[in-house]
């Protein structure tokens, strides 16, 4: 990574896909498919018959932005690798990654942009682009612009700039920015803390590969947590180390995946992770451990007013036990603790977050070598704006709004409300109050279903797009995303809806957004770029640079460069975390839900892909449905077992799930994935198990004001009947190893 | 040239026809022109007949042998002129060849015992024979063929002297 | 012994115990009476046999129908599964394999031991042996995936440039099955002859025409008979070896494996020896049915069911230790992995078919030893019939249940047949059954010319005051 | 005991044998490979019911190992696909070489050539072979994400994971196209190349300086099942453990 | 052997059997390697263009380089038939596709099922003329199949070459995927 890179890598890598984008490239008959050769008409210049082409690209599967090389035969895409030269991701690729081109291919894909003949009739009427966006305009003219929302999901970086330029410029509030994957992993909390703690709104990035103990509350990195491919590669480099393969210690009640490769995982007790944090930083300063311990004096008001028994006792850990970690943490050369999403999502999750990035500060982790860095903006931040997830706190604010009549016109893009928030926010209510509701999914899924039109947005391996690394690498990185075939069918990208909408509104819109197609947005984007001495590649000419920048997949710097953190929020004021409160009695909801993404299904946007929906869970080793894992001791205390069916109430509403007795959970806690439970969303999603987060209360953390997705109370009830899970184990096998 | 005629006659037990069958001797008659018709089989000699050298065993071995070189050449020859390597084994081994070579040994063998004592008792054969089906009554034919036509008298006699019956210039009949 | 003793008194006379009756069929019939016993019962078919033929018949189209289904739509709807590849199609191919094996152990080894009770059940042995082995034969088509493609087993010269491997086990098996077939149907067909032209020359109308094609143009020519005889001798003496070696390759599809279960040494021997157990036992019950189907009762004697029963007696006796063998090197060698496969039929999944294997198999063994049981038609077909359950359910477990287990507990896996695979496993059942019930109307089922040539044998001699058969050494 | 392999005129004419090696120290059980060899190989989908069934067609999987008991349980990942042994138990039971042994090492699968007698399924001991139980099904379009470098299979048919023999041909033939030879690293089966912690790693075991040959020889290393003597062509790194 | 084999004459059964394998054998050998035009979407003829002096790659441009050999694009057609005889009749089919922006749906004369490898860049690299498996192509209106391209074929050819790569030409997987 350190030298230019060299000419070979890319041979294969072709910048043509202005040609993709716009030649026709017709399939031309690969061996075996029918009677008949069907040649090119015009051949795309780098196309060799049966040979393949790889494009680069961005992912979009998620929103950490790896960079990938689609393999294209005959202008049909057939593989996703990740990008090798791309510093997030280095040629590496996670399973949803792998699984994008059954988005592409889709056969529930929406194939042209239709009208709903009323809301939630699910009965779809084709109409012309043109007749949808003169619709669209005349909606937008009459209507009071304050009464425009966008509701989006994490936005690629070029929309978000694109729909926010535009919304200003029509006068229109600023999107409402929320997804559940956003939710899950804590990122609006992140984005927050990293503000008030470092000066700055950008994700902190944990170099898990130089350090040598990693203390991690509830952050799942190797499955889907921020940039699992990044964090994946960290951790592989983190047990290759040459000096040792380090030490991985995870807190939090479920023994996911990722603390299935720790070696200690600590079963604390839910929403005590900031206490925890607490208790050790007491410790190591109280008992001067290591040179932390030392150091740290200065940092002694932080703990002022923590009781470490009482704190044991909370979280459910021995008193030593604590002590041991604190040992452990202060004796490291290269410690390094991570907040994670189950830290966020509960009513303490802002403080206890605060108190887990404290320790770090302790460890004089800051910028330093194993430590925490932030995420290095790229040059030219004007451009490269990244979006900041609201909370779900505002997300309540809009509900109401709807309520009250103050949204007439709702736009839905990458987002699925419906499915996504808690029932009990009212949510689909709320959305059959707004009068004129326009869905830019490629699929008809539950919001699509309450909207009046959908836009059809084309799939990320038919747009352009750029996306800046966040979390980030460790160097600034800015990943292009290029059509890698021509549009399957009549869709269009969202980013050029916006552009042609705000080019027929004319004026402030028209000024704001005046880029005549999206190529040209950007290729300024790519301009901006292109002065900067940290190049990988030479480029004589912007022209030049613009195609460098495509084929190779994006910019970034040619040498490591990274961001330290700056402690302006930390020091001697008191951290306070709040004991942990919980939707529901214990007496009637004996059992703790933590809903959890699922590696494949991340927050269900995987479920109509059939290769996700068919790979088993790496814990459970389920497919296909939904499953609660249960500790065999409570199983056995409320007679159940595994494949027995059980209903799972909360104060707010009650679901079905399958048992699996799960030995690596706390047996007052319950775990479910979530991902399953589509009411729509195409063939392989629909009615296929059930979503957890219809049980959740919608209670926020009040300082951070994020859904406390983690503190909701359930307990279970035996249905007697019983579901054969899709294991991939057999039960009889007991998860031995081998019998030879 | 002397005419010659065909003579049959049926015996109710084996006793009689052996001893019918050694006055017919008597009148010179050759061993190959009587044929003896019974319904189960008597011990060899029995009823009179010469040893009769019976080459079925050498037809089994012959078999025996061609089936042998045919499994050998199957399990050991062919994986050589059609090399595919298995399982890090050589590409005819021992135990496999030594399995099918037997198995086509008893094949071959099994055969042509068959095929050898059909050829050796001259089925199948449809076209019309000299037969009498109170054989399958428990009585014996004895078929005299190609009798002088003067020993035709002497052998009635012979025959009739020992119980036979229905002594006859017998029709080829279809079975 | 003393009710015996005391049966036995001066006033008595000359004794002729039942049983040298029954044995020897002393009778004083003529030949012609024993042509018509043999054929009369032969044309007499009543409705109760049309309905059976009738609805075996349907069986039989409705598993083709299965089997059909099957080929159409994939292997999946037969049940079958990861790991457990071989379900219950190889279960009953090895078990018609195992039938088979009874004919030629009564007709084969029984005519080189001249044990001259057997003349009358040989002919219904081996065709019991022909047929159960057409039935194995159908397995190897119903078992593979592309059936249409099953000729690449054939060695012939191709435009591929490519032989089977003869290496694999299943070359083994179809070239020792299709040798054993062959064998034993020519056997069966040579010893037929004779009756052939029997029935021939007493026959008119189709089944003349039939038996005048099928008899060759048989006379029974003093020399005819001679080489018949040596033929049926050499027969006997090849057919042995191919019998003997026919189950012992069945066994290596499993033993050669290193799949746990399979791997085991003595398989051959236990193989052999269950299929003899399975074949004798199928024998009696068939014995018994055809006896009151035909009226046989002349021919098919109390004694014949006697010495069936003692011959199941005791290879049940040879098996249960050749079995027990097996078991306790296994318990001892107490490798882990057959640990849990014998738990799991001493108390797991598999303990139901374990238990029935054992109440099965065992029980017929003990009540076999007394001859009044053995000399009771029906009970010897009820307990027949057992052993055949429980060596079905034997094989069963061999085959199926042992690869539900293997070395990763990860992989274990579980099968569950389907309405396909029972409907193609009934229809093997319901073709044997009739394919044998329209044999015994069609060919004579005793073969008489033995029956008629045993008279010459036989003779009794007075020793003391007790009648005791003699044997003329004839042939 | 490859020292037999050198009875076989065929074998000897090779220069590579290909192998791999897993370090499951660094398996995270994250399923990339596990996608990646669907995407790769045409692996054809089973649905809720066949799967749970157990008839998922996976050519590669994460088996997970639970040890230990709450709160002290620790769960381990494996990734098993075909060993590729060198003695394959699976090879001499085929009566029609269907599957066979490659004089690169490998154990080659001809699909068409697959008769269907499930017996290298029942012979394999890590029952690694998957059998095509009914026609794969792909919904249109999905069918155009299939790979044409490697056939779909039908029903009827035994298949399993070929180290991605078309991607080591490609390379040889684009190495001897350009009149070189094939480099270390170069042929990346498709989950070596997803793998995300590197956990994965190909090459050539007859070449010593490869990394494969260096990680096999690592005293951490240990096959699949080793005792029944089936030289697999996969190499395990057992995982570690830290003390502190 | 004389009776038995009258005792078998008179079985018409068997008589039967044995016509139709001769029939099956006859037609085995007759029906391979017969070649049969295929009605083509235009007027093409080989050897129009070879007579020309074209060579096989200037159109087929992509043996040499990719698995397959490559059929010319109208485009490329239309390279030089813009000037070349524009009036025939032929060139006016050609021109209507061009003009419609339509691929020529040629039929496929050569076809190995997909469970088969073959790329034309070694082959064609090695120095193999195309006439070897194409035949005299130069000689042909229409293209023709002129071998039966089956497995045999193949492998009769790579035996055929240097001792010390043949047994690698005839390792499986070379040629199966």
């Amino acid at each position: 990574m350190q030298e230019k890179l060299s000419r070979r890598n890319f041979l294969k890598l072709v910048g043509g896909a202005a040609a993709a984008g716009t030649a026709v490239a017709i399939p031309v008959a690969a061996k075996g498919v029918g009677q008949q050769f069907v040649p090119y008409v015009k051949p795309p210049e780098e196309a060799l018959p049966g040979d393949a082409t790889w494009y680069a690209s961005t992912c979009r599967m998620c929103p950490a932005g790896c960079g990938i090389m689609v393999r294209t035969i005959d202008g049909r895409a057939k593989k996703i690798e990740g990008n090798p030269a791309y510093p997030l991701n280095q040629g590496k690729l996670c399973a949803r990654g792998q699984a994008g081109v059954q988005s592409l291919y889709n056969p529930d894909r929406l194939k042209n942009a239709v009208k709903q003949n009323g809301r939630g009739s699910r009965s779809f009427e084709p109409v012309y682009w043109d007749a949808a966006l003169d619709e669209v305009l005349a909606k937008l003219d009459s209507v009071d612009p304050s009464k425009i929302v966008f509701y989006a999901g994490t936005m690629p970086d070029n929309l978000y700039y694109l729909v926010s330029e535009w919304l200003t410029a029509i006068g229109a509030p600023a999107p409402v920015i929320y997804d559940l994957h956003a939710a899950l992993e804590g990122r609006a909390v992140s984005l927050q803390a990293a503000e008030e703690m470092f000066g700055a709104a950008q994700m902190p990035v944990y170099d898990i590969a130089n350090a040598d103990v990693v203390l991690s509350f509830g952050a799942n990195f190797t499955e889907t947590w921020q940039s699992p491919v990044a964090y994946n590669k960290a951790y592989g480099d983190f047990r290759g180390q040459a000096g040792g393969r380090g030490f991985f210690i995870q807190c939090e009640p479920r023994l996911s995946a990722t603390a299935a490769v720790a070696d200690e995982w600590v079963p604390i007790r839910p929403g005590v992770d900031g206490l925890v944090a607490l208790a050790l930083g007491r410790i190591i300063i109280e008992e001067r451990l290591g040179t932390a311990g030392t150091l740290g004096q200065i940092y002694a008001g932080m703990y002022r007013g923590v009781d470490v028994p009482t704190i044991a006792n909370a979280a459910g850990l021995e008193i030593e036990q604590l002590h041991r970690l604190a040992r452990i943490l202060a004796e490291a050369d290269r410690p390094v603790v991570i907040p994670g999403g189950y830290t966020a999502g509960q009513t303490n999750g802002y403080g206890s977050y605060q108190a887990i990035q404290a320790l770090n500060l302790v460890l004089s982790r800051l910028g330093r070598r194993g430590g925490v860095y932030l995420s290095q903006p790229a040059p030219a931040e004007t451009l490269l704006t990244m979006p900041a997830p609201n909370s779900f706190a505002d997300v309540q604010a809009l509900i109401e709004r709807m309520n009250a009549g103050q949204v007439e016109m709702l736009f839905v893009y990458g987002a699925n409300p419906v499915f996504e928030l808690p029932q009990a926010a009212g949510f689909k209510e709320a959305l059959a109050k707004v009068p004129f509701v326009v869905s830019f999914s490629s699929f008809v899924d539950e919001t699509a279903v309450q909207s009046d039109l959908i836009l059809p947005n084309n799939t990320y391996l038919e747009n352009w797009g750029y996306q800046v690394a966040s979390p980030g690498a460790d160097r600034p990185a800015v990943a292009c995303q290029q059509p890698v075939v021509r549009p399957l069918y009549d869709t269009r990208s969202t980013a050029s809806v916006i552009l042609d909408l705000a080019h027929a509104m004319g004026g402030a819109a028209a000024e704001a957004l005046p880029w005549g197609s999206e190529m040209l947005f950007m290729e300024d984007v790519a301009s901006i770029l292109f002065g900067s001495s940290l190049n990988p590649y030479t480029a004589q000419t912007a022209g030049e640079f613009w195609a460098a920048f495509r084929q190779h997949g994006g910019w970034w710097s040619d040498r490591p460069l990274q961001q330290e953190p700056e402690p302006v929020g930390l020091g001697q004021r008191p951290i306070i975390v709040t004991a942990p409160a919980f939707d529901g009695s214990a007496r009637d909801y004996p059992l703790t839900l933590y809903p959890y993404p699922s590696v494949v299904m991340s927050d269900g946007r995987g479920a109509n892909l059939p290769w996700l929906q068919e790979t088993p869970d790496p814990m459970t080793t389920v497919a296909w449905n939904t499953w609660v894992e249960i500790n065999p001791a409570t199983a056995h205390r409320l007679h159940l077992k595994n494949n027995d069916v059980v209903k799972i109430v909360s104060p707010q509403g009650e679901i079905e799930a399958t048992v699996v007795e799960y030995p690596g959970i706390r047996p007052d806690v319950i775990a479910i994935p979530v991902g399953w439970g589509h009411e729509d969303y195409g063939r392989y999603a629909e009615n296929r198990g059930s979503n957890p987060i219809d049980l959740l209360a919608p209670i926020t953390d009040p300082e951070s004001g994020a859904l406390a997705w983690g503190a909701t109370r359930v307990r279970i009830e035996r249905t007697n009947r019983t579901h054969a899970l899709a294991r991939l184990e057999s039960l009889h096998g007991e998860g031995r190893e081998s019998l030879s | 040239m002397t005419k010659t005629i065909n003579l049959m006659g049926l015996f109710d037990d084996d006793k009689a026809t052996s001893a019918a069958l050694d006055d017919i001797y008597e009148l010179g008659v050759r061993d190959d022109q009587i044929t003896v018709i019974s319904s189960i089989p008597y011990p060899e000699q029995a009823l009179g007949r010469h040893h009769v050298w019976v080459r079925l065993p050498f037809i089994v071995l012959a078999g025996a042998f061609v089936g042998f070189l045919f499994g050998y050449f199957l399990s050991a020859i062919t994986p050589r002129l059609y090399p595919i390597n298995v399982s890090g084994h050589p590409l005819s081994g021992g135990p496999p060849a030594a399995i099918i070579t037997y198995i086509f040994t008893m094949l071959f063998a099994v055969i042509s015992t068959f095929i050898g004592v059909l050829w050796e008792i001259d089925v199948p054969g449809f076209e019309k024979k000299f037969y009498d089906r109170k054989v399958t009554s428990g009585q014996l034919a004895v078929v005299l063929e190609g009798l002088p036509a003067d020993k035709e008298k002497a052998a009635t006699a012979a025959m009739t002297a020992h119980g036979g019956q229905d002594i006859r210039r017998p029709e080829k009949i279809t079975l | 012994m003393s009710d015996s003793v005391s049966r036995i008194k001066k006033s008595d006379g000359i004794i002729i115990p039942e049983d040298v009756r029954d044995q020897l069929l002393l009778t004083t019939l003529s030949d012609d009476e024993l042509n018509q016993k043999m054929l009369g019962p032969m044309q007499k078919t009543g409705p109760m046999f049309w309905t059976a033929v009738v609805v075996l018949a349907a069986i039989f189209a409705w598993g083709l129908y299965a089997w059909g289904y099957q080929i159409y739509w994939g292997f999946g709807v037969s049940g079958i599964n990861r790991p457990v590849y071989w379900g219950m199609y190889i279960t009953t191919f090895v078990f018609w394999v195992g039938i088979s094996h009874a004919g030629t152990m009564i007709s084969a080894v029984l005519r080189i031991f001249k044990a001259d009770w057997r003349r009358p059940i040989t002919r219904g042995a081996e065709a019991m042996t022909a047929f159960a082995l057409m039935m194995a034969g159908l397995f190897p088509l119903i078992h593979v995936g592309r059936v249409w493609k099953v000729y690449w087993m054939i060695p012939y010269p191709n435009n591929r440039h490519l032989w089977p491997n003869f290496q694999s086990p299943l070359m083994w098996d179809m070239i020792a099955i299709t040798t054993y077939l062959v064998g034993s149907s020519l056997y069966l067909y040579l010893a037929l002859l004779p009756d052939l032209g029997m029935a021939r020359d007493n026959s008119t109308g189709w089944r003349y025409k039939l038996y005048r094609i099928l008899a060759l143009g048989w006379r029974g020519t003093e020399p005819g008979w001679h080489k018949l005889e040596t033929a049926l001798g050499i027969f006997a003496i090849v057919i042995i070896p191919v019998f003997l070696s026919v189950h012992s390759i069945v066994s290596w599809d499993f033993a050669v494996t290193s799949q746990p279960g399979w791997h085991s040494t003595i398989y051959p021997l236990l193989f052999i020896i269950g299929a003899i157990f399975s074949g004798l036992s199928a024998l009696g019950s068939i014995l018994v049915v055809v006896r009151w189907g035909m009226k046989l009762d002349f021919f098919l004697r109390k004694e014949h069911l006697d010495n069936v029963g003692k011959l199941v007696m005791v290879a049940g006796l040879f098996w249960l230790y050749i079995w027990f063998a097996s078991l306790i090197v296994n318990w001892y060698g107490n490798m882990p992995v057959i640990r849990e496969l014998m738990h799991d039929e001493f108390s797991g999944e598999m303990a139901p078919f374990f238990y029935t294997m054992m109440i099965a198999n065992v029980v017929p063994i003990i009540l076999l030893m007394f001859r009044r049981v053995r000399r009771s038609p029906i009970l010897l077909l009820i307990l027949t019939l057992s052993v055949n359950v429980g060596m079905y359910v034997e094989r069963f477990l061999l085959v199926s249940g042992s690869l539900l287990r293997n070395y990763l507990p990860f992989n274990w896996g579980q099968f569950r047949p389907t309405w396909v695979s029972l409907s193609i496993v009934a229809m093997t059942f319901a073709g044997f059954i009739l394919f044998y019930m329209l044999f015994t109307r069609l060919i004579p089922y005793v073969p008489v010319w033995e029956v008629k040539q045993g008279r010459l044998r036989y003779g009794t001699r007075l020793v003391g005051r007790v009648q005791v058969p003699t044997i003329t050494q004839v042939d | 005991m490859t020292t037999r392999l050198s009875d076989n005129p065929t074998t000897r004419l090779s220069d590579h044998r290909w192998g791999m090696a897993i370090d499951l120290d660094k398996c995270t059980g994250c399923q990339a490979c596990v996608v990646s060899c669907h995407a790769e190989n045409n692996v054809p989908i089973v649905g809720e019911e066949e799967a749970a069934y157990g008839r998922t067609a996976h050519w590669l999987r994460i088996e997970r190992y639970w040890e230990g008991e709450y709160p002290n349980v620790k769960a381990k990942f494996m990734p098993v696909m075909c060993q590729q042994c060198t003695e394959a138990p699976c090879e001499a039971v085929c009566p029609v070489y269907a599957t066979y042994h490659s004089d690169e090492g490998l154990n080659g699968q001809i699909y068409n050539r697959c008769i269907g007698t499930r017996f290298c399924g029942s012979a394999c001991p890590y029952k690694q072979r998957m059998y095509n139980w009914f026609d794969p099904v792909f919904p249109e379009p999905l069918e155009q994400q299939l790979n044409p470098d490697v056939t779909v299979r039908s029903r009827g048919i035994m298949e399993k994971c070929t180290f991605c023999v078309q991607r080591i041909r490609r390379v040889k033939e684009d190495a001897k196209a350009e009149g070189r030879e094939v480099t270390d690293g170069e042929i990346q089966p498709a989950c070596a190349q997803s793998c995300p912690t590197n956990a994965i790693v190909f090459g050539d075991l007859n070449d010593p300086e490869s990394r494969v040959s260096q990680m096999a020889r690592s005293s951490r290393a240990f096959r699949l099942l080793e005792n029944l003597g089936t030289e697999p062509g996969v190499v395990y790194l057992k995982g570690g453990e830290t003390r502190v | 052997m004389s009776r038995i084999v009258s005792g078998l004459r008179r079985q018409p059964v068997i008589l039967l059997a044995g016509l139709v394998l001769v029939v099956v054998l006859v037609g085995g050998v007759v029906s391979r390697g017969t070649a049969v035009a295929q009605d083509q979407p235009l007027d093409y003829s080989h050897q129009t263009h070879i007579a020309a002096g074209m060579d096989c790659l200037f159109c087929h441009s992509s043996a040499t380089r990719s698995q397959i050999a490559g059929v010319p694009s109208v485009q490329k057609c239309m390279g030089c038939h813009e000037t070349i005889t524009p009036e025939s009749e032929s060139m006016q089919t050609l021109q209507g596709y061009w003009e419609r922006q339509e691929p020529i749906p040629w039929e496929r004369v050569n076809k190995q099922p997909d469970f088969v490898y073959f790329s034309h860049q070694p082959h064609v690299n090695s120095g193999l003329a195309c006439e070897n498996c194409h035949g005299d192509v130069s000689s042909m209106d229409q293209a023709q199949k002129s071998v039966e391209m089956d497995m045999g074929w193949c492998l009769d050819c790579h035996a055929q070459q240097d001792e010390a790569i043949a047994p690698h030409l005839w390792d499986c997987v070379v040629c199966h995927q």
